[in-house]
C-alpha cells in the first residue's frame, strides 16, 4: 500500500510530496465550502492550516482522510493521484486524523474506542481474539505519557472530559499514524501542560520523518512548531507561507483578519469599547 | 518512553486513586448490563414458584426452558443487531419462509430432506443480505426496509405455498429421506429423569456462548457496538460498518434458519401464515434484557435472560391458571414490572458502586 | 441426492388431473367475496377452493379479500361496490360493522348472500340467502359429542385472542358441554408457543380429559403436546385437513367437526350465478346449512384423498 | 451595536453570499421533507390510475380518503411523538379502549352517550398520561413502557368486555339518548355528487392543520423537536422535557379517542379484540412521510401523506383485483418502492440544489 | 424571581455574592469528579476557573447551571440557598450558561436553537405564536456581531462548523444572561478574531454589572480578564487568587502544574526530546 504503483513512476521522487492537493473544491448541496484550494505535505515537515471559523479548514481535512470525496481539483498521495471512497483507504495509505469532533463512540469503553478499526488480534482461525490485555495496557501507556492519567481505561469514553476526550483521540492517531498525521484543533480542548505533550509529540512525529498537517487558532502554537503555514479564508487561499517568510505578528496579523490581539488587550483593559448591554440588541433593532 | 515518564503525574503509577470510591466486587457484577436483568428473572422465578404450584414440577421447567428456547433463539442476534443500531422487522416470518422453502424445496424436487435445509440455509442468507444491502445502500431507516420485507416475505410465505402446494400448508415430508437425521439435529428432545429437554435449549445455549464471544473478544464485535454506538465515528476510524450492518443482518437470517428448521422438523407440515408478530417478541427478549433501542449497548446473555423472563412469565401465567381473558393484562403487568425492577436494580448499583 | 419415498413425483404419479373448462356461455360476471378471515387461514382457504371451483364452472371471474378487523371488512365491501361488482359474498361475523356497507350494496342492486357467520341478521341486511350456520351450532356439536363420550373436563384452544368465531366456537361448546370447559389462548402463529402452552396447561392440570382446538393445525400441535406432557387427553379439533384426516385414522384424534367450507364457497358462487342468470333463489331464502357435521375414525378412509386435494 | 458594526465582514451585509450557488424556489420546495413523499404518492396514484380501473371513479376515491383518514388520525399525533424521539406502541388498541369505556359506561350506567363519550375521554387521556409519567420517571425506553401498556390494555379490552358484556363485543348503544348527535360528530358522511366523505376526513385535515402550527409556530413545537433531537441538550437550556413527552402522549391519546369514538358511531357494537397491530400502520404512515425513527426531524403533512400512501396502496391493490394471496407481497413492494423514490428525489433535491 | 425572599434579608447585601459555592462534592457513581470546592461569583467581576483536563471544571459548572445537583456542601444564589433540580430553575434565577459540548439540537435550524427554552412569542391565546421574523433577525444580528457572518440562519445547526456552533452558543448566553453568565471553554474553538470578540463581550458583560464565570485554558485569555482564579487539582480546590496578588507567569506556571511554557518552547526548536517513534511504544511494554 505504501508504494504507489502509476505508470513511469518506480518510487516517490524525494521532494514528492507526500500528500500534494492541487485546486480542491468541496461544496455541501449548495454551499461551497472549499474552491481552489492547493496543499503539500512533505515528510519531516509541519504543514500549518490557519483561517477563521467556516474557512473550511475542517472541510480540507475530511478530504484528506477520506471522510469526503472532494468535487473538484487532484489529490495525490505519493505523487500517485487517489480518490478515497473511505477513511479506511486513506488509513491503509498511513494517513491517520484527529476529527475536531473526534469521532469517539460515547458509549464504548476507552481502550476499545482507542483500537477501533485496527484492532490487535491474537490467536488463528475460529480462536482470532482481541488481544485485550495488550490493548488495555497500550491505551493507559499512550495517555500516560500524554498526562492524561485515567482512573479506568474500561470506563465508557462518554463520561471522560472534553480534555481526556481529546487526547484519546490525538493518542490514537499518534499510535497509528504510519506516514502522515492530520490533526484538527488537537489544543483546543486541552491545559497548558496536556497541549505541550501534544506539541511535543508533534513534533517528534515530525523528526521521525511523518508529514504532519496541524490545524489550530492558536498562532503561538502554528508558529512555534509549523514549517509552512497555509491560510484559508471564506472557502478560498488566502496565502501560503514558508516559515521563513514570515513573522510570528505577521501571521497573527493575517489569522486576525487586521485586527491585532495587542490591540485588544489594550482595549480590554480600558473602560469598555462595548456600549450595548449584555442581554442582547435594544428592542428596534429586533425586528 | 522514559524521557517522558517525570512529565507523569506522580499519583498515576499507585493502584489506588484517590478519585474513587472503593467498590466491592459484588457491586461490580450487579453494574453489569446482563445481571440487572438476572434480578428480574429471579423475581419472577420466584414470584410464580409461590404463585403456581406446578410451576416449581421439574416437567414444567422443561417446557418453560423450550419456551424460552424458541425466542432465545432469534433474540440472540436480534440483540446483536440492535446493539448495532438497526432493526428486523422480518425476522419472525423469515423463519416461516426458511421452514417452508427447505420442506417445499425437498417435496417439489423429491430430494432427500438434507438438499431442501441447504436450500433453505442459502436462499434464507440470501434474504438477509438482501435487508442488509438494501439498508446500506439506499440509506433508508431499517424500520421501512424490513418491513418491505416482512410484508413482501409474508406474502411470498402465502402465494407460493398456495401456488405450489395448493392450500395454505405444505405437504407432510415426514415419510422422506434424511427427515429422521434432521429431526435428530433440529427437534430432538432428551429425557433426563421427568425433564423433556429439546434439543432447541442446547442451540440456544450455543449461539449465546458464541454471540458473546464474537461481542467481546473479535474485532467484529467492536465494530458491532461501534457501529450502532455512533456509525458516522466508526465510519471515520475506518471500521467497515456497512459490511458489519450486512453481517449482522445475514445472522439474523441463520437464527432463522435455525428455528425454520426446528419448525419443520417438530411439526413436519408448515403453515404459511405463522410468524407474524414473532419480530417483537425477539425485540421484546433483547430489550427486558438490557439492549438500548438506540443502539452501542446491550449483549447476548442479556437477550437470553430477556427470552428466559418472557418464557417464565407467558408459562407462569398458564401455570397459575389465571383466568385466560386477563392473559395479557398478567403478561403485560409482569414484564412491565420485571423491567422496572431490573432498571432499579441497575440504577442502585450505579449509583452506590 | 433424490428421496425415494414420498415427494412431488408420488403426488403426480397418483393425480389425475381432469381439465377443465367453463361450462356455460353467460357473461364474465365478477363476484366478490369479502370474508372475515386472518391471512393464511387452512378454512377460508377450503371456501376459496370451492367458491373457486365453482366461478370456474359458471364463467365468473372471482375476486376473494379480507380482513379480520370490522371497520377494514366493510372498507373491503366498499370497495367492491365501488369496482361495481355483479354479486357479492360477505360474512356476518360482525353484523353491526357491516349492515350499512351491505344496505349500501343491496341499494346499488348487486344481489348479496351470506355465508359463514350471521343467519340470524342476512334476510334482515337485505341478502338473497344464507349458507352455512353459526360457529355457536358448530361449538354445541361438540359439546354434545363431548357428552357422549363421557368427558367431564375439556380444554377449548382459542389461538387468536378477541376473535368472534372463535369464541362462539368455545361458547357454543360450553353452552352444551355438561363437564367443566376451560379456555386457554394461545398464540396461532407461533407453533412452538401453541406446543409450550398446551403442554403447560396440560401440566398444570392433570384432570384435563380432552383438548378441543378450533383449527385443523392445532390438532397435530396438540397431540404433540398431549405426548409430551404425558397427559391422557382425547384430542378433537373443529375443521379438517389432510393431517387431521390421517390422525383421525390413525387414532390420535378422537373427532374432528366439519362445516363443509368447501360448500359454503361452492354454493355461494353458485346460487349468486342462478340468481344473476336465472333469478333462482334457493329454499325461499331460508338458510342452507351446510353442517355440522361430526367425522370419526370412520370416515376418515373417505375424507383422506380430499382432504389432501384441499377440498375437505 | 454601532461600536462593534465595522468588525464585521465587509461581505455580510450584501445580501447574495459568494458561497452559495444559486438555487431556484422549485428546488427549495423539493427539498422539505413533505414534499419528498408527496412525489412517492403521486406515482402510486398514476400507477394504480393506470392498473385499476374502478381506482379512478369518485366512489372510489371517497373510499381511499376515508381509508387513508382512519390511518392518519392517529399518524398525525403518532408522527408528533416520534419527532418528539419516543414510541407508542399501545396506540392501536388505545382507539378499541376509548370506544370500549364510551359504549360500556353510557350502557351500564343507561347515560346519555354524551356521557360516555366524555368518561371516555378522560380515562383515555389518563393512559396517555400514564404512558409519558411512567416514561419520564423510570427513564425506561418507551418500547418497554408501551408495550407493556398495550399488553395490559389487550387483556383490560378483552376481560372487562367479558366481564360486562358477557361476549367479546360490546351491546348496542344505537337506540341510546345523544347517540344520534354523537353520530353526527364522529361519523356521519356527506354525499357530493357520487362521492361519500366521511367526516373522519375532516378531522384528519384538521388535526394535520393544528399539528402543523403547533410543530413550526408554537413553543411546544420547538420543544418536541429538541426532546427528539437532542433531549439532554434540550434540558440544559430549560426545555421542559419531560412535560413535553407527557404532553405527547397525552396527544396520541386524545386522538385515539377521536379515532374510538368513530369506530363506536359507525358502528354501533364494539369488538374488543380489535385495534391490535394498528399501531404499526400509524408509525408506518409516519415514517413514509419522512419522520425520523430517531427522532428529532419530521412533519405532520408528512405522516398525511404517508396515511395516503398507504391507504391507496392497499386499497389500489383490491380495485387492480390482484391475487389476494399475494396481497402482502404486492404491498410491501409498494411501500418500499414508494419511499425509495421519495428518498432518491430528495437526495437529488439536496445535492443539486 | 430576581429579588431572594429568604427570611431577615430584604435584598442581596452589598457585597453579598451573586453566586457562593461553599465546600462542594459531587460524584458520578464512583467517581469523585469534585470535593470540597468553593467559589464566589460577584457583581461586575470575572471568576475564572481554571486547571487540568479532568480536573472537574465543568462538573463545577454543570452544577451552577443546574444540569447537576451537588452532592455535599452549599450553594447560595443572591445568599439564599438553593438546590436546583434543573437548569430552567437556574436561567429563570437569571444564570445563563454555554456548556462544553455546546447543547445544540444538531438537526434543528440556527435560529430555533438559538432561542430553544425561552422563545418569544406574541398574538395572544391559541393564536400565541413564535415571533418568528424576529426570532431570526436577532439571531443572525447577534452572531453578526461576534465577527460570524451566516449564509443562512434556517441551515441545521450540525451543519455549521466547530467555531460557528461555538460562537451561536455563546451569542445565546450572553444574549439571555441577566445576572450571571457561566461560560465552559467558549473560545476553545474560536479562531484569533472571535475569541477577541468573545473577550470583549465578557468584558462588556463584567461592566454591565454581571458576574462572569470563565472556564479557559489560555492563562493570556484568563489573565487579560480575570479578576479571580480559581485553581482545581484532580477534583479539589488548589488555589482560589485575586489578580492583584499573583502574575501572569506564576499563573501559567500554576496552570501547567510547575513546567512552563517558555522551557517548552525551547525545548521544541531544538531536535526532539522525545525519543519515541511516533507510532507507539515498542512491543515490550505492551502487554
Ligand atoms: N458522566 C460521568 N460519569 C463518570 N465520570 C465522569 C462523568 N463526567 C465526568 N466524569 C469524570 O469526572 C472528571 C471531571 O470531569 P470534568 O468534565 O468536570 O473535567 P474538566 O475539568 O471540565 O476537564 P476538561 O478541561 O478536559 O474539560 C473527569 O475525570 C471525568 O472522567
Ligand atoms: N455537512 C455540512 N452541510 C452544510 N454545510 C456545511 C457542512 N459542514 C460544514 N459546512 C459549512 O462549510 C463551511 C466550512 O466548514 P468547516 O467545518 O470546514 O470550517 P472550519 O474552517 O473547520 O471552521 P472551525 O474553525 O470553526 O472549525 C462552514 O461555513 C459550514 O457551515
Ligand atoms: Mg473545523
Ligand atoms: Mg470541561
Amino acid at each position: 500500500m505504501t508504494t504507489p504503483h502509476t505508470l513511469g513512476k518506480d518510487a516517490p521522487q524525494p521532494g514528492t510530496p507526500l500528500v500534494a492537493l492541487t485546486g480542491v473544491a468541496k461544496s455541501y448541496g449548495n454551499v461551497r465550502a472549499l474552491r481552489g484550494v492547493s496543499l503539500e505535505v512533505h515528510a519531516g515537515q509541519i504543514t500549518c492550516v490557519l483561517g477563521d471559523n467556516g474557512a473550511g479548514k475542517s472541510t480540507l481535512i475530511k478530504i484528506i482522510a477520506g471522510l469526503h470525496p472532494h468535487d473538484a481539483g487532484t489529490y495525490a498521495v505519493d505523487g500517485e493521484e487517489v480518490r478515497h471512497s473511505s477513511p479506511r483507504q486513506a488509513l491503509d495509505r498511513g494517513i491517520a486524523t484527529v476529527y475536531q469532533d473526534l469521532a469517539v463512540v460515547p458509549l464504548m469503553p476507552v481502550w476499545r474506542n482507542f483500537f477501533l478499526g485496527s484492532e490487535p488480534t491474537k490467536g488463528r482461525g475460529p480462536l482470532r481474539r482481541l488481544d485485550v490485555a495488550a490493548m488495555r495496557a497500550t491505551t493507559r501507556e499512550a495517555l500516560a505519557r500524554m498526562g492524561i492519567d485515567l482512573r479506568d481505561v474500561d470506563q465508557p469514553i462518554g463520561t471522560l472530559s472534553g480534555g481526556e476526550r481529546q487526547c484519546v483521540a490525538i493518542a490514537r492517531a499518534v499510535h497509528f499514524g504510519a506516514k502522515v498525521l492530520v490533526l484538527d484543533e488537537p489544543t483546543a480542548a486541552l491545559g497548558v501542560k496536556q497541549s505541550g505533550m501534544v506539541l511535543k509529540y508533534v513534533a517528534a512525529a515530525r523528526d521521525a520523518g511523518l508529514g504532519v498537517v496541524l490545524i489550530t487558532h492558536n498562532p503561538h502554537h502554528a508558529y512555534l512548531v509549523g514549517d509552512r503555514f497555509v491560510l484559508l479564508k471564506r472557502g478560498t487561499m488566502s496565502g501560503s507561507h514558508l516559515k521563513e517568510a514570515i513573522t510570528l505578528d505577521a501571521l497573527t496579523r493575517e489569522m486576525a483578519g487586521g485586527s491585532e490581539l495587542d490591540e485588544l488587550t489594550h482595549e480590554l483593559s480600558r473602560t469598555p469599547a462595548v456600549t450595548e448591554p449584555a442581554d442582547g440588541a435594544d428592542p428596534e433593532t429586533r425586528a | 518512553m522514559t524521557g517522558l515518564a517525570p512529565l507523569l503525574d506522580p499519583g498515576a503509577a499507585a493502584g489506588a486513586d484517590e478519585r474513587l470510591s472503593p467498590r466491592s466486587a459484588a457491586r461490580r457484577l450487579l453494574g453489569r448490563p446482563e445481571l440487572g436483568a438476572v434480578v428480574g428473572a429471579v423475581a419472577v422465578f420466584v414470584f410464580f414458584a409461590v404463585a403456581a404450584d406446578p410451576f416449581l414440577h421439574w416437567s414444567s421447567f422443561g417446557t418453560v426452558l423450550y419456551a424460552s428456547s424458541t425466542i432465545g433463539i432469534m433474540a440472540v442476534p436480534v440483540a446483536l443487531l440492535m446493539i448495532g443500531g438497526e432493526f428486523d422487522l422480518s425476522a419472525g416470518v423469515m423463519v416461516t419462509s426458511s421452514a417452508l422453502i427447505s420442506s417445499m424445496f425437498s417435496y417439489q424436487m423429491t430430494a432427500d430432506t438434507w438438499v431442501g435445509v441447504g436450500v433453505s440455509l442459502l436462499v434464507t442468507l440470501a434474504f438477509g443480505a438482501f435487508n442488509g444491502i438494501m439498508l446500506v445502500r439506499t440509506k433508508l431507516p431499517s424500520f421501512i426496509i424490513t418491513l418491505g420485507t416482512f410484508l413482501m416475505l409474508t406474502g411470498l410465505n402465502l402465494g407460493l405455498t398456495k401456488l405450489i402446494s395448493g392450500t395454505v400448508a405444505t405437504k407432510s415430508i415426514g415419510d422422506m429421506e434424511g427427515f429422521p437425521a434432521a429431526r435428530d439435529v433440529f427437534a430432538s428432545h432428551w429425557t433426563i429423569g421427568s425433564v423433556d429437554l429439546q434439543v432447541t435449549i442446547a442451540w440456544w445455549l450455543g449461539l449465546v456462548a458464541v454471540a458473546t464471544w464474537v461481542l467481546l473478544r473479535t474485532r467484529a464485535g467492536n465494530w458491532i457496538f461501534a457501529a450502532g454506538g455512533n456509525a458516522e465515528a466508526a465510519r471515520a476510524v475506518g471500521v467497515p460498518v456497512a459490511r458489519t450492518k450486512v453481517g449482522l443482518y445475514m445472522a439474523v437470517a441463520f437464527c432463522a434458519w435455525i428455528s425454520g428448521q426446528h419448525l419443520l422438523f417438530s411439526f413436519d407440515v408448515v403453515q404459511s401464515g405463522e410468524g407474524v408478530g414473532n419480530e417483537f417478541l425477539y425485540i421484546i427478549a433483547a430489550v427486558i434484557g438490557g439492549c438500548l433501542m438506540t443502539g452501542g449497548y446491550g449483549s447476548a446473555i442479556g437477550s437470553a435472560v430477556g427470552a428466559f423472563i418472557f418464557g417464565m412469565t407467558s408459562k407462569g401465567i398458564v401455570y397459575a391458571q389465571w383466568n385466560p381473558d386477563w392473559f395479557k393484562f398478567f403478561l403485560g403487568a409482569m414484564l412491565l414490572l420485571a423491567t422496572l425492577l431490573n432498571a432499579w436494580v441497575r440504577r442502585r448499583a450505579e449509583a452506590t458502586a | 441426492g433424490c428421496s425415494s419415498t414420498g415427494g412431488k413425483r408420488a403426488e403426480d404419479r397418483a393425480k389425475r388431473l381432469a381439465a377443465n373448462g367453463s361450462a356455460v356461455n353467460t357473461p364474465h360476471w365478477t363476484f366478490a367475496m369479502v370474508t372475515h378471515s386472518g391471512a393464511g387461514d387452512t378454512f377460508w382457504d377450503i371456501v376459496q377452493s370451492g367458491a373457486k371451483q365453482a366461478a370456474a364452472k359458471d364463467n365468473i371471474k372471482f375476486v376473494y379479500s379480507s380482513s379480520d378487523q370490522g371497520d377494514q371488512q366493510a372498507q373491503l365491501v366498499q370497495a367492491a361496490i365501488d369496482s361495481h361488482v355483479d354479486g357479492l359474498v360477505v360474512t356476518l361475523a360482525k353484523p353491526d360493522a357491516l349492515k350499512a356497507v351491505v344496505a349500501k350494496a343491496v341499494s346499488a342492486g348487486i344481489p348479496v348472500i351470506t355465508i359463514n357467520s350471521g343467519a340470524a341478521q342476512s334476510r334482515q341486511f337485505g341478502a338473497l340467502t344464507h349458507i352455512g350456520q353459526d360457529e355457536t351450532i358448530a361449538g354445541n356439536a361438540v359439546g354434545e359429542e363431548l357428552n357422549t363420550r363421557g368427558k367431564k373436563h375439556a380444554l377449548c384452544v382459542l389461538h387468536e385472542q378477541g376473535n368472534v368465531g372463535l369464541e362462539q366456537r368455545c361458547a357454543g361448546a360450553k353452552e352444551k358441554f355438561t363437564g367443566q370447559m376451560d379456555n386457554l389462548y394461545v398464540n396461532g402463529t407461533n407453533m412452538p408457543d401453541v406446543l409450550s402452552a398446551i403442554q403447560a396447561k396440560l401440566q398444570s392440570d392433570p384432570g384435563i380429559d380432552s383438548v378441543v382446538t378450533l383449527g385443523a393445525p392445532f390438532a397435530d400441535t396438540a397431540a404433540k403436546a398431549k405426548q409430551q406432557a404425558g397427559s391422557k387427553a382425547e384430542i378433537d379439533t373443529f375443521d379438517l385437513n389432510a393431517q387431521v384426516a390421517a390422525s383421525l385414522k390413525n387414532g390420535t384424534i378422537g373427532f374432528a367437526v366439519d362445516q363443509q367450507p368447501y360448500l359454503q364457497g361452492y354454493e355461494a358462487i353458485d346460487l349468486l350465478w342462478l340468481y344473476r342468470y336465472n333469478n333462482d333463489t334457493l329454499g325461499g331464502g331460508q338458510p342452507v346449512l351446510t353442517g355440522p357435521q361430526i367425522v370419526t375414525k370412520d370416515d376418515a378412509d373417505a375424507l383422506l384423498s380430499y382432504a389432501k386435494r384441499g377440498t375437505r
